[in-house]
């Protein structure tokens, strides 16, 4: 406990490491030994022990281990894979659409690569993804076609944004992967009524939201524990804690460096999971979204991870923190440790890993080719500046209609 | 036609709403088991189920929130800001994320929720129970504003917004629930023989957008809308003066053809608005009408408002517009 | 565990007893026992018991037991049992005003009179006070003048408030009650800016606050806790569950009730007390004050009490729970109970009682009286309207200058 | 007298009132170790420590709330909304408490918080990094809200914001940190050499409630603030129309005085700001301008703003109001 004696002033956390500083996480909470797996039905007292530690699955040796290993066949694994693979091949050639100015801006998933892939793996299709900008990655589980994820990020023609977000920014209705939204923390209240909407209609539906350790300080994130726990929502609640919001260590963001436990006095069931351990992460959104389905209500999860590359294409973290720190990060790679955990099993080799990141190299290439076709940022050519007018409303009123001819005179002038 | 006040107009269109429409359901605080603290909810959840009309914790933001993922997702929330000084802890929810939805989806994602909430002062309420907010969304585009002023356009101007597809805040003047407001506070009629109090049981609509032209003169064109438009009524027979009143009922989209056609005719115009006055929506309207009606104009538009400080306690009625100021603007109006 | 075996329509919880129910208070957390006090510089996770349990002092046999026991002097406890004692009937005479005309709107603290009377003895004269609607009672151990008060909530020319607020709106510089605000909630989280500011400027004082079971669920709950945690402020924060707010029960609060166990997660110490156990809630508030002043920053406290009158003037409670509940509450009458005690140690007599009692209603009386010579609401006179321009700002500026002169016409006129 | 960017202007004043003042201290989302995503209070924290400069959680709410606490405590807080369109969840705290805590407190307790953000599009920020909400915080009476355009005035005037005993919003338009903007994106000149870039590195004021007289012309007032100033400038250039151009500076209080006095001089006017037409600010100036100088009007006054739509990303160059626009209503006042 700090403080103490008297009257300091002000006290203000720090970030355990700074530029110049070696990286040091010896806080990490490293599994004291497998935890258990309690019933669906379980009470959020019981779950006290999977919130302060942490469930992993993998292993440092590569294999599996407890009541949590989801035993997944090796073909289920190898798709993790090679999602996981994909975005990150997909992330690496977008940044450098964006360092070349083909598009404004954009945030890469690094490191965090097994979250939105696993988790929405462990659902239903017919359930609901209520993203932030760091969980892109959903959309390859639900077959997403990776030309219209970079038309979107271009804001090109074939944008179905219509060039009106930002990059990153995606909506993809048909695979119920719900619009990202820039405000930090709206969707994880929101969630809990798309969640209650599905229970209102009768449907066996799950959503499941993110929200980061930073944006967890927003109101969004009270008014969501405590609808979802008084209204028994189906919905699952991530708190993705990478470390850092932008510059601000999460430090700022609680005391104590847990997120998980913060569910339980809500009557929610929490948990705290490796958040690069795909298999982890796969039981864990399994259990909870058994739970929602069978009418028991929502689950909270931690997500420990770590944001190893920098906050988006505008952030410069070799400002605030040690340049090399995500190599010392205790759950390492997560897409390393699938594979390795895969080789361990015999089920993958180094020589398929390269065949498979050749193939999905070539085909996030081919994808970009055919997406800047519609246009990139540099070139154009750009979505019709009419969809600045439409979908306001469902119907333009008058106002927008003048505005509309206006901007068009001087669009043509 | 049953004689019903602004209450019983309210708690019929939700009502009408929720028999006809299983997507839509209501919530809010305190509008559950007891009704609502203006008692708009009577009854709802005794006769449709704790499923479709319930309470909800105490935070407008969730409130809200909630209100958008439900929405999204197939429903058709009506939910209640019990006054609409605290509809602020949802600002960010409405302004930055219900308005927006459907355009920043590129349309995949739209949300149909309706936003009751009692406006305005006059019930001894001080700063935080008697503001009058409406202004604070007509600057968001991708949201509709609504004012209602008697039962008749309370029921018919909900059941729009209910079955409108886009985000609705719709204004209750609580000072109009149980009677008309002429602006005198020690004269408190109720609704009952008034014409705009007749209200039928059954479905219908008032289309959002189109005014009311509640008296109608050639001499000056007097816009209002909530509890004002009484206000007006009353003003406009002391001046002896030959008004157009029009209660605007919709504020954003406006009813321009309405206003236009109006002041071209008169000449003249009073706005006349509870909210403070610096950026009320009669700023707006003053700035679109010498935009629109400049070489009609035959005075400089005059604008009659609630002053730019909080609402008072004890001396209210010096602060809300009373007929008197509302006479001497249109006589002003006449002079030059 | 509520909830499960498939999809249900939306839960909806309710109250535990409606009009026509008998009162059922089983859900009371019975103090098993007497539970320990820890040292001040303990950390949140020492304090799980206290959260979940119940601290109190005064048992039902009306003799104090335990570590917590303050042993305060008699003339200490006989000065709390005055003020509470002193708060009813005010209260009482404010509602019959209200009934009359006199003022238009009241809120009683009935059942709760303890809280605020004895937190506050337990701090020291410095320390600020940021209260809510229902802890006006704070102002007469502050000695603030029973006529000032009255004069506020009549709204008449001697309101210090200058007719601006409604009713039991008080503010109190001198005595550092800060002002009342109607939105819920705000006060807790500028509690902490409050209590910083003290920090910062290397004085020994501390903040406290109030906030509803209501109004818990507001954004501002959460701000308070993380900003108070992570920046270590001299605050105590308390959530007063009286049960209700307005009509909704705290069930829609909380889904297990317990709103101590909210702040542990924060790395906050967390105590539940008996609200209606003087002797608790002094010795409660004495510990965090310690804690604060030395620096270990802020402790949450719920006060579980219960609401025994209306909302306020404008409510009538029989129309959503029996009318009689309040007389079921397991913890007693405030006031009750510490008279009890004091008869049980033998420093009071049912003699000495009633003659407190008639000195204290003579005194309100003389107040009232001498307070409605300024004015009442029914027939004025009422603080100028001029007040209405003043101290928006703190010089007006031109268009406050312009529309003053304005309404002083109208006024003349 | 050294050349600042705006940037540099900003961190200048906080560094000058730190420096100056013990009251005063700063926080908000990364603008601590850090020095702020635009890096405004670059090296602020390693000069006055860390307990004066400091990272926040990420909670608008929060900060606003926190702040009012040490406003009300003998503190002078200056607090950074990251971008203006994050400023809604702090709403709450912003509009029914900072605004209303003097006076609902009869004169005990007052609130000098100034909150600075940065606003405006022009940096491909699409509808959540674009917005200028100036006009939804000039409608709550006890709130002052500034807008600067220059290096010059950000420093003067934030150096008067932090001094003022009332709370102010400080809005600072992004596009112009590195750079007037002349409203063509692919000509995007720095500040250097700028006159309004020589900024002094001591202490000095630019009173609220002044606007500063840009250009001086007898044929129309052209009246905008924020980064539209150096697009006014711009237009008037090519238009060759003699215009003044009043750059407000601070919207509430504005300066009547100047605006009237140019009016009333050129009966003609255009209003130009980045913020959708609909209850935005131009619609309180040109309302109140009509009502001061109707009799001057030559013409109706024109408003040249952002569309009544969200703001987009990739076509924002056909929101954004440029030059051409402006010439156009200059040109059409004085046509009649
Ligand atoms: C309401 C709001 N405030 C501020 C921002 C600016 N911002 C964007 S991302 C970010 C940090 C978010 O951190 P975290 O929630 O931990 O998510 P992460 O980026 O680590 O995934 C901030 C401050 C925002 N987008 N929305
Ligand atoms: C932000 C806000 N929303 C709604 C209200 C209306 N309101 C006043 S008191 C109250 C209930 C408060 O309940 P609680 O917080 O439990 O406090 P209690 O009255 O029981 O002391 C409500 C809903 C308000 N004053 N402020
Ligand atoms: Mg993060
Ligand atoms: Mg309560």
């Amino acid at each position: 406990m700090s403080g103490g004696g008297g009257v300091d002033p002000l006290y203000v956390p720090d970030a355990p490491h700074r530029p110049g500083d070696e990286a040091d996480f010896t806080e990490w909470p490293w599994s004291p030994g497998d935890l258990g797996r309690p019933e669906i039905d379980c009470d959020a007292s019981e779950t006290l022990d999977l919130a302060e530690g942490l469930v992993r699955v993998l292993g440092d040796d590569n294999k599996t281990s407890g009541d949590w290993d989801p035993k997944l066949s090796p073909e289920v694994l190898i798709q993790g894979l090679e999602h996981m693979m994909r975005l990150r091949i997909f992330d690496d050639r977008m940044m450098k659409m964006q360092r070349t100015g083909k598009l404004s801006f954009y945030m890469r998933s690094f490191g965090e690569e097994a979250v939105a892939i696993a988790q929405t793996m462990a659902l239903e299709d017919r359930d609901w993804l209520f993203p932030t900008y760091r969980q892109p990655g959903a959309q390859f589980v639900r077959n997403r076609d990776m030309v219209s994820m970079i038309c979107h990020c271009i804001g090109n023609e074939m944008d179905n944004v219509k060039g009106r977000q930002m990059p990153v920014h995606y909506t993809y209705k048909e695979g119920r992967f719900i619009s990202v939204s820039s405000p930090v923390g709206t969707q994880f209240s929101q969630a809990v009524g798309v969640a209650l909407a599905s229970n209102y209609k009768g449907l066996d539906e799950v959503t499941i939201t993110w929200i980061g350790d930073g944006a967890s300080a927003e109101g969004d994130y009270h008014y969501a524990l405590n609808f979802a726990s008084i209204f028994q929502a189906p919905v699952i609640l991530n708190v993705v804690n990478n470390q850092w919001a932008i510059s601000t260590h999460k430090n700022f963001a609680s005391k104590n460096g847990n997120f998980a436990v913060r569910g339980i006095p809500y009557g929610i069931p929490s948990i705290r999971v490796d958040g690069n351990d795909f298999l982890a992460l796969y039981s864990v959104t399994s259990w909870a979204r058994d739970r929602a389905s069978k009418g028991f209500g929502p689950t909270h999860i931690e997500v420990l991870t770590y944001r190893a590359g920098a906050h988006s294409s505008s952030d410069d973290p070799s400002r605030y923190r040690p340049s090399d720190v995500h190599n010392y990060w205790p759950g390492g790679d997560p897409i390393s440790r699938l594979s390795e955990h895969l080789k361990q099993i015999g089920k993958w080799s180094d020589k398929q890993h390269q065949e498979l990141s050749e193939r999905i190299d070539s085909e996030v290439m081919a994808a970009y080719k055919e997406a800047v076709k519609f246009g990139d940022l540099a070139n154009g050519p750009y979505p019709s500046s009419d969809a600045i007018f439409t979908e306001v409303y469902e119907e333009p009123p008058w106002h927008l209609m003048e505005q509309w001819d206006e901007m068009k005179k001087w669009r043509e002038s | 036609m049953p004689n019903m006040n602004m209450v019983e107009a309210v708690n019929s269109a939700i009502d009408t709403m929720l028999s006809k429409d299983e997507e839509v359901i209501m919530f809010g605080e305190d509008v559950g088991y007891f009704g609502g603290v203006f008692r708009t909810s009577d009854g709802l959840q005794e006769r449709h189920g704790k499923h479709r009309v319930f309470d909800s914790p105490l935070s407008e933001g969730g409130i809200a929130a909630t209100a958008f993922g439900m929405g999204i997702n197939g429903l058709r929330p009506v939910v209640e800001i019990q006054f609409a000084d605290y509809i602020f802890p949802a600002y960010d929810q409405i302004v930055n994320e219900m308005a927006k939805v459907r355009h920043r989806s590129g349309g995949e994602f739209w949300c149909p929720v309706t936003i009751r909430t009692p406006a305005g002062g006059g019930i001894r309420g001080g700063h935080h129970h008697s503001q009058s907010p409406e202004s604070q969304f007509t600057h968001t585009p991708g949201l509709k504003v609504v004012y209602c002023s008697t039962p008749y356009n309370a029921k018919g101007l909900l059941i729009s917004a209910i079955e409108d597809n886009d985000p609705v805040i719709f204004f209750e003047p609580k000072r109009c629930y149980r009677g008309p407001f002429y602006g005198d506070p020690h004269n408190v009629p109720t609704w009952s023989d008034h014409p705009e109090a007749e209200v039928p049981e059954s479905h219908y609509k008032i289309p959002l957008g189109e005014a009311r032209l509640a008296m109608e003169g050639d001499r000056c064109t007097v816009i209002s809308w909530g509890a004002m438009v009484h206000v007006c009524e009353q003003a406009i027979k002391s001046s002896g003066v030959s008004c157009d009143l029009i209660d605007l009922q919709t504020l954003v989209p406006w009813d321009v053809e309405a206003v236009v056609k109006s002041v071209a005719k008169t000449g003249r115009c009073v706005i006349v608005h509870e909210a403070p006055k610096t950026s009320g929506f009669g700023a707006e309207m003053a700035a679109s009408i010498q935009e629109r009606c400049f070489w009609n104009l035959e005075s400089p538009i005059e604008r009659v408002t609630g002053w730019d400080t909080p609402f008072p306690h004890t001396t209210e009625w010096d602060y809300m517009p009373g007929p008197d100021r509302v006479i001497a603007a249109i006589v002003r109006t006449q002079e030059d």
